[in-house]
Protein backbone atom coordinates (compact mmCIF):
# COMPACT_ATOMS: atom_id res chain seq x y z
CA UNK A 1 0.00 0.00 0.00
CA UNK A 2 3.19 2.20 0.11
CA UNK A 3 4.33 4.47 -3.46
CA UNK A 4 7.46 2.38 -4.15
CA UNK A 5 10.83 3.95 -4.74
CA UNK A 6 12.47 2.98 -7.74
CA UNK A 7 16.44 2.22 -7.85
CA UNK A 8 18.46 2.67 -10.76
CA UNK A 9 22.41 1.22 -10.50
CA UNK A 10 25.27 2.05 -12.48
CA UNK A 11 27.77 -0.07 -11.40
CA UNK A 12 30.46 -0.52 -14.27
CA UNK A 13 33.34 1.47 -12.74
CA UNK A 14 35.35 -0.81 -10.75
CA UNK A 15 35.20 1.39 -7.46
CA UNK A 16 32.79 3.59 -7.38
CA UNK A 17 28.65 2.58 -7.90
CA UNK A 18 26.12 4.61 -8.73
CA UNK A 19 22.12 4.79 -7.09
CA UNK A 20 19.73 6.56 -8.81
CA UNK A 21 16.25 6.94 -6.87
CA UNK A 22 13.33 8.17 -8.09
CA UNK A 23 10.22 8.98 -5.45
CA UNK A 24 10.25 8.92 -1.84
CA UNK A 25 12.84 8.19 0.57
CA UNK A 26 10.47 6.66 3.68
CA UNK A 27 11.15 3.89 6.23
CA UNK A 28 11.14 1.33 3.00
CA UNK A 29 12.54 3.39 0.35
CA UNK A 30 15.52 3.78 2.85
CA UNK A 31 15.65 -0.07 3.87
CA UNK A 32 15.55 -0.35 -0.45
CA UNK A 33 18.27 1.52 -0.93
CA UNK A 34 20.34 0.10 2.41
CA UNK A 35 19.82 -3.66 0.32
CA UNK A 36 21.48 -2.46 -2.69
CA UNK A 37 23.98 -0.32 -0.91
CA UNK A 38 25.21 -3.40 0.78
CA UNK A 39 24.95 -5.83 -2.50
CA UNK A 40 27.13 -3.09 -4.17
CA UNK A 41 29.61 -3.24 -1.10
CA UNK A 42 29.30 -7.25 -1.32
CA UNK A 43 30.66 -6.86 -4.40
CA UNK A 44 33.72 -4.88 -3.37
CA UNK A 45 32.22 -1.26 -4.45
CA UNK A 46 34.08 1.10 -1.71
CA UNK A 47 32.66 4.42 -3.19
CA UNK A 48 29.00 4.53 -3.37
CA UNK A 49 27.12 7.89 -5.00
CA UNK A 50 23.53 8.46 -4.46
CA UNK A 51 22.00 10.42 -7.28
CA UNK A 52 18.48 11.55 -5.62
CA UNK A 53 17.16 13.74 -8.53
CA UNK A 54 14.08 11.62 -8.97
CA UNK A 55 13.53 12.31 -5.40
CA UNK A 56 11.77 15.36 -4.21
CA UNK A 57 10.36 14.43 -0.84
CA UNK A 58 12.14 12.04 2.09
CA UNK A 59 11.40 11.81 5.77
CA UNK A 60 13.68 11.67 8.41
CA UNK A 61 13.09 7.91 9.06
CA UNK A 62 14.31 7.19 5.36
CA UNK A 63 17.58 9.41 6.22
CA UNK A 64 18.01 7.62 9.03
CA UNK A 65 18.47 4.31 7.32
CA UNK A 66 20.66 6.29 4.96
CA UNK A 67 23.07 7.31 8.39
CA UNK A 68 23.27 3.23 8.79
CA UNK A 69 24.77 3.07 5.01
CA UNK A 70 27.47 5.81 6.06
CA UNK A 71 27.94 3.84 9.24
CA UNK A 72 28.90 1.10 6.83
CA UNK A 73 31.36 2.82 4.83
CA UNK A 74 33.08 4.57 7.54
CA UNK A 75 33.89 0.96 8.95
CA UNK A 76 35.14 -0.39 5.84
CA UNK A 77 36.97 2.72 5.20
CA UNK A 78 34.86 3.27 1.92
CA UNK A 79 32.87 6.63 0.82
CA UNK A 80 29.02 7.37 0.48
CA UNK A 81 28.63 10.61 -1.22
CA UNK A 82 24.86 12.26 -2.35
CA UNK A 83 24.41 14.37 -5.50
CA UNK A 84 21.86 16.13 -7.26
CA UNK A 85 19.30 17.39 -4.05
CA UNK A 86 16.84 19.38 -3.64
CA UNK A 87 17.23 23.15 -1.70
CA UNK A 88 15.18 21.41 1.07
CA UNK A 89 16.25 18.00 1.16
CA UNK A 90 20.10 19.57 1.40
CA UNK A 91 18.81 21.99 3.97
CA UNK A 92 17.74 18.50 6.01
CA UNK A 93 20.79 16.77 5.67
CA UNK A 94 22.33 19.61 6.87
CA UNK A 95 19.93 19.71 10.03
CA UNK A 96 20.58 15.89 10.24
CA UNK A 97 24.29 16.54 10.77
CA UNK A 98 24.67 14.04 7.87
CA UNK A 99 26.45 16.71 5.76
CA UNK A 100 29.52 16.49 7.93
CA UNK A 101 30.03 12.87 7.27
CA UNK A 102 28.79 12.57 3.44
CA UNK A 103 30.16 15.05 0.51
CA UNK A 104 27.03 16.51 -1.50
CA UNK A 105 27.79 17.28 -4.89
CA UNK A 106 25.50 19.50 -7.46
CA UNK A 107 25.42 16.93 -9.93
CA UNK A 108 26.94 13.03 -11.25
CA UNK A 109 29.63 15.25 -12.88
CA UNK A 110 30.81 17.33 -10.48
CA UNK A 111 30.41 14.00 -7.92
CA UNK A 112 31.86 11.69 -10.57
CA UNK A 113 34.85 14.27 -11.18
CA UNK A 114 36.07 14.20 -7.46
CA UNK A 115 35.17 10.56 -6.63
CA UNK A 116 36.84 8.91 -9.93
CA UNK A 117 39.78 9.43 -8.43
CA UNK B 1 -12.23 32.00 5.55
CA UNK B 2 -9.21 30.76 3.91
CA UNK B 3 -8.66 27.68 5.98
CA UNK B 4 -8.71 24.36 4.89
CA UNK B 5 -8.86 21.15 6.96
CA UNK B 6 -7.65 17.67 6.50
CA UNK B 7 -8.48 14.68 8.69
CA UNK B 8 -6.08 11.87 7.85
CA UNK B 9 -5.76 7.93 8.47
CA UNK B 10 -2.50 6.72 10.22
CA UNK B 11 -1.89 4.65 7.60
CA UNK B 12 1.45 4.26 5.13
CA UNK B 13 2.25 6.92 2.68
CA UNK B 14 -0.56 9.22 4.20
CA UNK B 15 1.54 11.91 5.47
CA UNK B 16 1.85 12.77 0.96
CA UNK B 17 -1.66 13.28 0.88
CA UNK B 18 -0.96 16.35 3.93
CA UNK B 19 2.15 17.53 1.95
CA UNK B 20 0.13 17.63 -1.02
CA UNK B 21 -2.55 19.56 0.42
CA UNK B 22 0.41 22.05 1.79
CA UNK B 23 1.72 22.15 -1.52
CA UNK B 24 -1.68 23.29 -3.28
CA UNK B 25 -2.49 25.75 -0.50
CA UNK B 26 1.36 27.50 -1.18
CA UNK B 27 0.64 27.41 -4.93
CA UNK B 28 -2.67 28.88 -3.77
CA UNK B 29 -0.99 31.71 -2.36
CA UNK B 30 1.78 32.00 -4.73
CA UNK B 31 4.60 31.30 -2.33
CA UNK B 32 8.22 30.42 -4.25
CA UNK B 33 8.87 26.37 -4.75
CA UNK B 34 11.42 26.44 -2.37
CA UNK B 35 8.99 27.58 0.41
CA UNK B 36 6.46 25.65 -0.71
CA UNK B 37 9.15 22.28 -0.77
CA UNK B 38 9.84 23.37 3.00
CA UNK B 39 6.34 23.55 4.30
CA UNK B 40 5.62 19.88 2.48
CA UNK B 41 9.15 18.53 4.68
CA UNK B 42 7.75 20.16 7.61
CA UNK B 43 4.23 18.68 7.86
CA UNK B 44 5.34 15.53 6.40
CA UNK B 45 7.82 15.45 9.88
CA UNK B 46 4.55 16.38 12.21
CA UNK B 47 2.37 14.12 10.37
CA UNK B 48 4.94 10.99 10.65
CA UNK B 49 5.62 11.90 14.34
CA UNK B 50 1.78 11.58 15.21
CA UNK B 51 1.47 8.68 13.49
CA UNK B 52 4.30 7.23 15.16
CA UNK B 53 4.69 8.23 18.33
CA UNK B 54 1.12 9.60 19.65
CA UNK B 55 -0.54 6.26 20.07
CA UNK B 56 -3.96 8.19 19.81
CA UNK B 57 -6.86 5.56 20.14
CA UNK B 58 -8.86 7.18 16.76
CA UNK B 59 -6.15 6.56 14.54
CA UNK B 60 -6.29 10.03 13.11
CA UNK B 61 -4.56 13.17 12.09
CA UNK B 62 -6.26 16.90 11.90
CA UNK B 63 -4.46 19.03 9.70
CA UNK B 64 -5.27 22.78 9.85
CA UNK B 65 -4.48 25.07 6.83
CA UNK B 66 -4.39 28.64 7.69
CA UNK B 67 -3.67 31.88 5.20
CA UNK B 68 -2.12 34.52 6.68
CA UNK B 69 -2.90 37.83 5.75
CA UNK B 70 -5.70 39.31 3.26
CA UNK B 71 -7.09 37.17 0.16
CA UNK B 72 -6.39 39.93 -1.63
CA UNK B 73 -2.90 39.79 0.05
CA UNK B 74 -2.00 36.48 1.60
CA UNK B 75 1.53 36.77 3.74
CA UNK B 76 1.71 33.05 4.51
CA UNK B 77 0.72 29.93 6.10
CA UNK B 78 0.13 28.78 9.26
CA UNK B 79 -0.02 24.49 9.26
CA UNK B 80 -1.26 23.12 12.92
CA UNK B 81 -0.82 19.08 13.04
CA UNK B 82 -3.30 17.58 16.01
CA UNK B 83 -3.70 14.52 17.36
CA UNK B 84 -5.16 13.21 20.14
CA UNK B 85 -2.74 10.92 21.64
CA UNK B 86 -0.52 10.54 24.81
CA UNK B 87 1.72 13.65 24.25
CA UNK B 88 5.54 14.02 24.00
CA UNK B 89 7.18 12.97 27.16
CA UNK B 90 8.82 15.18 28.80
CA UNK B 91 12.90 16.23 27.64
CA UNK B 92 11.95 15.04 24.71
CA UNK B 93 11.56 18.81 23.08
CA UNK B 94 14.54 19.91 21.49
CA UNK B 95 16.28 23.23 23.30
CA UNK B 96 17.32 25.75 21.58
CA UNK B 97 21.32 25.30 21.61
CA UNK B 98 20.59 21.88 22.74
CA UNK B 99 20.77 19.72 19.26
CA UNK B 100 19.90 16.29 20.56
CA UNK B 101 23.15 15.24 20.30
CA UNK B 102 26.70 14.49 22.00
CA UNK B 103 29.86 15.17 19.70
CA UNK B 104 29.86 12.00 19.24
CA UNK B 105 31.78 9.86 15.75
CA UNK B 106 28.44 9.62 13.91
CA UNK B 107 25.32 11.37 13.49
CA UNK B 108 21.99 10.32 15.67
CA UNK B 109 20.18 8.58 13.66
CA UNK B 110 16.22 9.22 14.90
CA UNK B 111 15.45 12.18 16.65
CA UNK B 112 15.79 14.69 14.30
CA UNK B 113 11.84 15.30 13.11
CA UNK B 114 11.29 17.74 16.05
CA UNK B 115 14.60 19.75 14.74
CA UNK B 116 14.08 19.38 11.11
CA UNK B 117 10.54 21.10 11.65
CA UNK B 118 12.47 24.18 13.66
CA UNK B 119 15.21 24.40 10.67
CA UNK B 120 12.72 24.65 7.60
CA UNK B 121 9.80 26.58 8.97
CA UNK B 122 9.79 30.34 10.60
CA UNK B 123 8.21 29.45 13.89
CA UNK B 124 6.76 26.56 15.54
CA UNK B 125 4.77 26.14 18.38
CA UNK B 126 4.75 22.37 20.49
CA UNK B 127 1.54 22.23 22.93
CA UNK B 128 1.34 18.64 23.93
CA UNK B 129 -0.24 17.19 26.95
CA UNK B 130 -1.86 13.76 27.96
CA UNK B 131 -5.12 14.67 25.68
CA UNK B 132 -2.59 15.19 22.36
CA UNK B 133 0.01 16.85 20.87
CA UNK B 134 -0.73 20.46 18.64
CA UNK B 135 2.19 21.22 16.51
CA UNK B 136 1.54 25.10 15.05
CA UNK B 137 4.10 26.08 12.22
CA UNK B 138 3.93 29.38 10.22
CA UNK B 139 6.22 30.25 7.19
CA UNK B 140 6.17 33.44 5.66
CA UNK B 141 5.25 34.35 2.06
CA UNK C 1 -10.74 3.73 8.74
CA UNK C 2 -9.03 4.80 6.01
CA UNK C 3 -11.25 7.82 5.18
CA UNK C 4 -10.03 11.31 4.80
CA UNK C 5 -12.19 14.44 4.79
CA UNK C 6 -10.73 18.07 3.32
CA UNK C 7 -12.85 20.81 4.29
CA UNK C 8 -12.05 23.35 1.35
CA UNK C 9 -13.49 27.61 1.53
CA UNK C 10 -14.65 28.31 -1.82
CA UNK C 11 -12.39 30.06 -3.31
CA UNK C 12 -10.19 30.58 -6.49
CA UNK C 13 -9.01 27.11 -7.69
CA UNK C 14 -9.12 25.49 -3.96
CA UNK C 15 -10.63 23.01 -6.37
CA UNK C 16 -7.04 22.11 -7.12
CA UNK C 17 -6.44 21.26 -3.58
CA UNK C 18 -9.34 18.54 -3.79
CA UNK C 19 -8.34 17.13 -7.21
CA UNK C 20 -4.64 16.89 -5.25
CA UNK C 21 -5.84 15.06 -2.75
CA UNK C 22 -7.85 13.10 -4.83
CA UNK C 23 -4.70 12.01 -6.72
CA UNK C 24 -2.69 11.19 -3.52
CA UNK C 25 -5.58 8.74 -2.62
CA UNK C 26 -5.22 7.06 -5.39
CA UNK C 27 -2.20 6.82 -5.51
CA UNK C 28 -2.02 5.24 -1.71
CA UNK C 29 -4.56 2.95 -3.27
CA UNK C 30 -2.66 2.02 -6.33
CA UNK C 31 -4.83 2.86 -8.98
CA UNK C 32 -3.92 3.68 -12.34
CA UNK C 33 -2.72 6.88 -13.41
CA UNK C 34 -6.13 7.28 -15.65
CA UNK C 35 -8.36 6.15 -13.28
CA UNK C 36 -6.73 8.91 -11.28
CA UNK C 37 -7.07 11.76 -14.10
CA UNK C 38 -11.08 10.88 -14.24
CA UNK C 39 -11.29 11.07 -10.40
CA UNK C 40 -9.28 14.32 -10.45
CA UNK C 41 -11.89 15.53 -13.16
CA UNK C 42 -14.62 14.25 -11.69
CA UNK C 43 -13.71 15.91 -8.06
CA UNK C 44 -13.14 19.26 -10.07
CA UNK C 45 -16.15 19.59 -11.72
CA UNK C 46 -18.24 18.61 -8.57
CA UNK C 47 -16.47 20.97 -6.30
CA UNK C 48 -16.72 24.19 -8.60
CA UNK C 49 -20.59 23.14 -9.32
CA UNK C 50 -20.73 23.98 -4.70
CA UNK C 51 -18.68 26.98 -5.53
CA UNK C 52 -20.37 27.91 -8.20
CA UNK C 53 -24.09 27.71 -7.87
CA UNK C 54 -25.06 26.14 -3.80
CA UNK C 55 -24.98 29.64 -2.46
CA UNK C 56 -23.94 27.66 0.47
CA UNK C 57 -23.71 30.63 3.66
CA UNK C 58 -21.07 28.77 5.21
CA UNK C 59 -18.52 29.26 2.13
CA UNK C 60 -17.35 25.75 2.74
CA UNK C 61 -17.41 22.41 0.19
CA UNK C 62 -16.83 19.17 2.57
CA UNK C 63 -14.97 16.33 0.39
CA UNK C 64 -15.09 12.86 2.00
CA UNK C 65 -12.63 9.80 0.80
CA UNK C 66 -13.69 6.41 1.48
CA UNK C 67 -11.10 3.75 0.42
CA UNK C 68 -13.62 0.49 -0.40
CA UNK C 69 -12.74 -2.77 0.34
CA UNK C 70 -10.16 -3.51 3.39
CA UNK C 71 -6.22 -2.32 4.26
CA UNK C 72 -4.94 -4.81 2.39
CA UNK C 73 -6.90 -5.25 -0.53
CA UNK C 74 -8.43 -1.75 -1.91
CA UNK C 75 -11.19 -2.11 -4.42
CA UNK C 76 -11.99 1.54 -5.24
CA UNK C 77 -12.66 4.74 -3.64
CA UNK C 78 -15.57 6.59 -3.26
CA UNK C 79 -15.69 10.38 -2.99
CA UNK C 80 -18.62 12.22 -1.40
CA UNK C 81 -18.49 16.17 -2.10
CA UNK C 82 -21.28 17.78 0.37
CA UNK C 83 -22.13 21.72 0.18
CA UNK C 84 -25.19 22.73 2.39
CA UNK C 85 -26.20 25.72 -0.22
CA UNK C 86 -29.58 25.59 -2.08
CA UNK C 87 -29.58 22.59 -3.85
CA UNK C 88 -30.24 21.75 -7.74
CA UNK C 89 -32.75 23.14 -8.84
CA UNK C 90 -35.64 20.82 -10.71
CA UNK C 91 -35.17 19.39 -13.95
CA UNK C 92 -31.29 20.77 -14.03
CA UNK C 93 -30.37 16.94 -13.24
CA UNK C 94 -29.06 14.66 -16.18
CA UNK C 95 -31.33 12.06 -16.99
CA UNK C 96 -30.34 9.05 -18.81
CA UNK C 97 -30.90 9.27 -22.78
CA UNK C 98 -30.94 13.06 -22.28
CA UNK C 99 -28.22 14.64 -22.42
CA UNK C 100 -29.21 17.67 -22.08
CA UNK C 101 -28.92 19.78 -25.71
CA UNK C 102 -30.85 20.03 -28.71
CA UNK C 103 -29.69 18.70 -32.03
CA UNK C 104 -27.98 22.37 -31.74
CA UNK C 105 -25.63 23.44 -34.97
CA UNK C 106 -23.36 24.04 -32.14
CA UNK C 107 -22.58 22.16 -28.89
CA UNK C 108 -23.54 23.82 -25.44
CA UNK C 109 -21.19 25.69 -23.62
CA UNK C 110 -22.51 25.38 -20.19
CA UNK C 111 -24.39 22.25 -18.48
CA UNK C 112 -21.72 19.71 -18.86
CA UNK C 113 -20.37 19.49 -15.45
CA UNK C 114 -22.81 16.66 -13.81
CA UNK C 115 -22.37 14.94 -17.42
CA UNK C 116 -18.90 14.91 -17.03
CA UNK C 117 -19.03 13.71 -13.33
CA UNK C 118 -21.44 10.66 -14.19
CA UNK C 119 -19.37 10.00 -17.57
CA UNK C 120 -15.80 9.74 -15.92
CA UNK C 121 -16.86 7.86 -12.36
CA UNK C 122 -18.35 4.55 -12.05
CA UNK C 123 -21.11 5.37 -10.17
CA UNK C 124 -22.63 8.79 -9.14
CA UNK C 125 -25.27 9.18 -6.61
CA UNK C 126 -27.00 13.19 -6.49
CA UNK C 127 -29.12 13.72 -3.07
CA UNK C 128 -30.18 17.76 -3.61
CA UNK C 129 -32.67 19.65 -1.19
CA UNK C 130 -32.94 23.02 0.51
CA UNK C 131 -30.26 21.85 2.87
CA UNK C 132 -27.68 21.46 0.31
CA UNK C 133 -26.43 19.07 -2.27
CA UNK C 134 -24.44 15.61 -1.96
CA UNK C 135 -22.49 13.96 -4.88
CA UNK C 136 -21.53 10.22 -4.02
CA UNK C 137 -19.18 9.33 -6.81
CA UNK C 138 -16.84 6.18 -6.92
CA UNK C 139 -14.52 4.59 -8.72
CA UNK C 140 -13.30 1.10 -8.70
CA UNK C 141 -9.46 -0.04 -9.14
CA UNK D 1 -4.51 34.54 -6.82
CA UNK D 2 -5.33 31.58 -9.15
CA UNK D 3 -2.40 30.05 -10.71
CA UNK D 4 -1.84 31.32 -14.39
CA UNK D 5 -1.69 29.54 -17.43
CA UNK D 6 1.00 29.76 -19.48
CA UNK D 7 0.99 30.37 -23.61
CA UNK D 8 3.33 30.38 -26.10
CA UNK D 9 2.46 31.11 -29.13
CA UNK D 10 4.36 29.83 -32.79
CA UNK D 11 2.61 31.87 -35.51
CA UNK D 12 5.28 31.63 -38.31
CA UNK D 13 3.14 29.76 -40.49
CA UNK D 14 0.34 32.09 -42.73
CA UNK D 15 -2.22 30.01 -42.07
CA UNK D 16 -1.89 28.31 -39.17
CA UNK D 17 -1.33 29.11 -35.85
CA UNK D 18 -0.53 26.96 -32.77
CA UNK D 19 -1.45 27.77 -29.21
CA UNK D 20 0.89 25.80 -26.46
CA UNK D 21 -0.72 25.86 -23.22
CA UNK D 22 0.76 24.70 -19.52
CA UNK D 23 -0.61 24.59 -16.99
CA UNK D 24 -4.49 24.49 -15.10
CA UNK D 25 -7.27 25.83 -17.92
CA UNK D 26 -10.06 27.50 -15.77
CA UNK D 27 -12.15 30.41 -16.15
CA UNK D 28 -9.08 32.59 -16.79
CA UNK D 29 -7.36 30.27 -18.67
CA UNK D 30 -9.78 30.10 -20.91
CA UNK D 31 -10.06 33.53 -21.24
CA UNK D 32 -6.53 33.86 -21.55
CA UNK D 33 -6.38 31.49 -25.00
CA UNK D 34 -9.53 33.57 -26.09
CA UNK D 35 -7.65 36.33 -25.94
CA UNK D 36 -4.47 35.40 -27.54
CA UNK D 37 -6.73 33.00 -30.16
CA UNK D 38 -8.83 36.26 -31.30
CA UNK D 39 -5.70 38.47 -31.79
CA UNK D 40 -4.33 35.71 -34.28
CA UNK D 41 -7.90 35.67 -36.02
CA UNK D 42 -7.28 39.12 -36.54
CA UNK D 43 -3.66 38.98 -37.81
CA UNK D 44 -5.78 36.61 -40.63
CA UNK D 45 -4.99 33.40 -39.01
CA UNK D 46 -7.87 30.85 -39.99
CA UNK D 47 -6.63 27.54 -38.48
CA UNK D 48 -5.65 27.35 -35.03
CA UNK D 49 -4.15 24.63 -33.23
CA UNK D 50 -4.47 24.49 -29.24
CA UNK D 51 -1.44 21.58 -28.18
CA UNK D 52 -2.62 20.88 -24.50
CA UNK D 53 0.54 18.89 -23.74
CA UNK D 54 1.62 20.89 -20.80
CA UNK D 55 -1.78 20.82 -19.30
CA UNK D 56 -3.14 18.23 -17.29
CA UNK D 57 -6.50 19.26 -15.87
CA UNK D 58 -9.12 21.45 -16.89
CA UNK D 59 -12.52 22.49 -15.91
CA UNK D 60 -15.69 22.89 -17.72
CA UNK D 61 -15.98 26.54 -17.07
CA UNK D 62 -12.81 26.57 -18.83
CA UNK D 63 -13.47 24.70 -21.60
CA UNK D 64 -16.94 26.32 -22.31
CA UNK D 65 -14.79 29.41 -23.66
CA UNK D 66 -13.14 27.11 -26.10
CA UNK D 67 -16.32 26.44 -27.26
CA UNK D 68 -16.92 30.15 -28.01
CA UNK D 69 -13.73 29.81 -29.77
CA UNK D 70 -14.78 26.77 -32.16
CA UNK D 71 -18.43 28.83 -32.87
CA UNK D 72 -15.87 32.07 -33.72
CA UNK D 73 -14.04 30.05 -36.30
CA UNK D 74 -17.24 28.09 -37.73
CA UNK D 75 -18.52 31.80 -38.49
CA UNK D 76 -15.14 32.75 -40.53
CA UNK D 77 -15.19 29.47 -42.06
CA UNK D 78 -12.04 28.78 -40.54
CA UNK D 79 -10.76 25.73 -37.64
CA UNK D 80 -10.15 25.08 -34.49
CA UNK D 81 -8.13 22.12 -33.62
CA UNK D 82 -6.52 20.35 -30.60
CA UNK D 83 -3.55 18.11 -30.26
CA UNK D 84 -1.58 16.11 -27.22
CA UNK D 85 -4.88 15.87 -25.07
CA UNK D 86 -4.35 13.56 -21.92
CA UNK D 87 -7.01 10.26 -22.35
CA UNK D 88 -8.84 11.94 -19.34
CA UNK D 89 -9.68 15.60 -21.23
CA UNK D 90 -10.42 13.38 -24.82
CA UNK D 91 -12.59 11.90 -22.78
CA UNK D 92 -14.26 14.99 -21.41
CA UNK D 93 -14.11 16.59 -25.06
CA UNK D 94 -16.02 13.78 -26.55
CA UNK D 95 -18.73 14.14 -23.25
CA UNK D 96 -18.82 17.92 -24.26
CA UNK D 97 -19.91 17.33 -27.80
CA UNK D 98 -16.95 18.84 -29.16
CA UNK D 99 -15.05 16.56 -30.66
CA UNK D 100 -17.47 16.78 -32.90
CA UNK D 101 -16.85 20.51 -34.33
CA UNK D 102 -13.46 20.21 -33.87
CA UNK D 103 -9.97 17.73 -35.13
CA UNK D 104 -8.23 16.06 -32.10
CA UNK D 105 -4.96 14.84 -33.25
CA UNK D 106 -2.53 12.41 -31.32
CA UNK D 107 0.21 15.59 -31.79
CA UNK D 108 1.65 18.58 -33.17
CA UNK D 109 3.43 16.12 -35.89
CA UNK D 110 0.29 14.62 -36.68
CA UNK D 111 -2.05 17.75 -36.67
CA UNK D 112 0.19 19.66 -38.89
CA UNK D 113 0.52 16.85 -41.33
CA UNK D 114 -3.32 17.40 -41.77
CA UNK D 115 -4.06 20.67 -41.22
CA UNK D 116 -0.98 22.43 -43.31
CA UNK D 117 -2.07 21.57 -46.62
N1 LIG E 1 2.87 13.68 18.14
C1 LIG E 1 3.64 13.13 19.10
N2 LIG E 1 3.06 12.43 20.12
C2 LIG E 1 3.81 11.87 21.09
N3 LIG E 1 5.16 11.95 21.13
C3 LIG E 1 5.80 12.63 20.15
C4 LIG E 1 5.08 13.25 19.09
N4 LIG E 1 5.98 13.86 18.29
C5 LIG E 1 7.18 13.62 18.84
N5 LIG E 1 7.10 12.87 19.95
C6 LIG E 1 8.19 12.43 20.85
O1 LIG E 1 9.31 13.27 20.62
C7 LIG E 1 10.43 12.48 20.24
C8 LIG E 1 11.29 13.25 19.24
O2 LIG E 1 10.59 13.35 18.00
P1 LIG E 1 11.38 13.71 16.68
O3 LIG E 1 12.29 14.85 16.94
O4 LIG E 1 10.40 13.91 15.61
O5 LIG E 1 12.29 12.44 16.37
P2 LIG E 1 11.89 10.91 16.07
O6 LIG E 1 10.49 10.91 15.51
O7 LIG E 1 12.90 10.46 15.08
O8 LIG E 1 12.00 10.20 17.38
C9 LIG E 1 9.86 11.21 19.70
O9 LIG E 1 10.77 10.12 19.81
C10 LIG E 1 8.63 11.00 20.59
O10 LIG E 1 8.98 10.43 21.82
N1 LIG F 1 -23.85 21.96 -5.75
C1 LIG F 1 -24.90 22.55 -6.42
N2 LIG F 1 -25.76 23.36 -5.77
C2 LIG F 1 -26.79 23.94 -6.43
N3 LIG F 1 -27.04 23.79 -7.76
C3 LIG F 1 -26.22 22.99 -8.47
C4 LIG F 1 -25.10 22.33 -7.85
N4 LIG F 1 -24.47 21.60 -8.80
C5 LIG F 1 -25.14 21.80 -9.94
N5 LIG F 1 -26.21 22.64 -9.76
C6 LIG F 1 -27.22 23.06 -10.75
O1 LIG F 1 -27.21 22.15 -11.82
C7 LIG F 1 -26.93 22.83 -13.05
C8 LIG F 1 -26.10 21.94 -13.95
O2 LIG F 1 -24.80 21.77 -13.43
P1 LIG F 1 -23.63 21.27 -14.35
O3 LIG F 1 -24.09 20.09 -15.12
O4 LIG F 1 -22.43 21.03 -13.51
O5 LIG F 1 -23.34 22.44 -15.38
P2 LIG F 1 -22.89 23.96 -15.14
O6 LIG F 1 -22.16 24.03 -13.84
O7 LIG F 1 -22.03 24.28 -16.32
O8 LIG F 1 -24.16 24.78 -15.13
C9 LIG F 1 -26.25 24.10 -12.65
O9 LIG F 1 -26.39 25.11 -13.60
C10 LIG F 1 -26.93 24.44 -11.33
O10 LIG F 1 -28.15 25.08 -11.54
Amino acid sequence: MTESLKLTVDDARDDLAVIRTDGYINNQGGEEIARVAYELIDKGHKKLLLDLSGTKIVNSIGISILIEIIEKMLEIDGKLAFCSLTPTIEKTFHIMGLAQYASIYPDEEAALQELAV
Amino acid sequence: MQDVTLTLPMLPDMELTASKTASAMGEHIRMSRDKIDEIQMAVVEATINAFEHSGSPDRKVRIHFHVLGTEGDPTGLQITVTDHGTGIPDGRLPMPGNDGRKSAPLPQKRGHGLRIINGLMDSVDIRSDEQGTTVVMTKLC
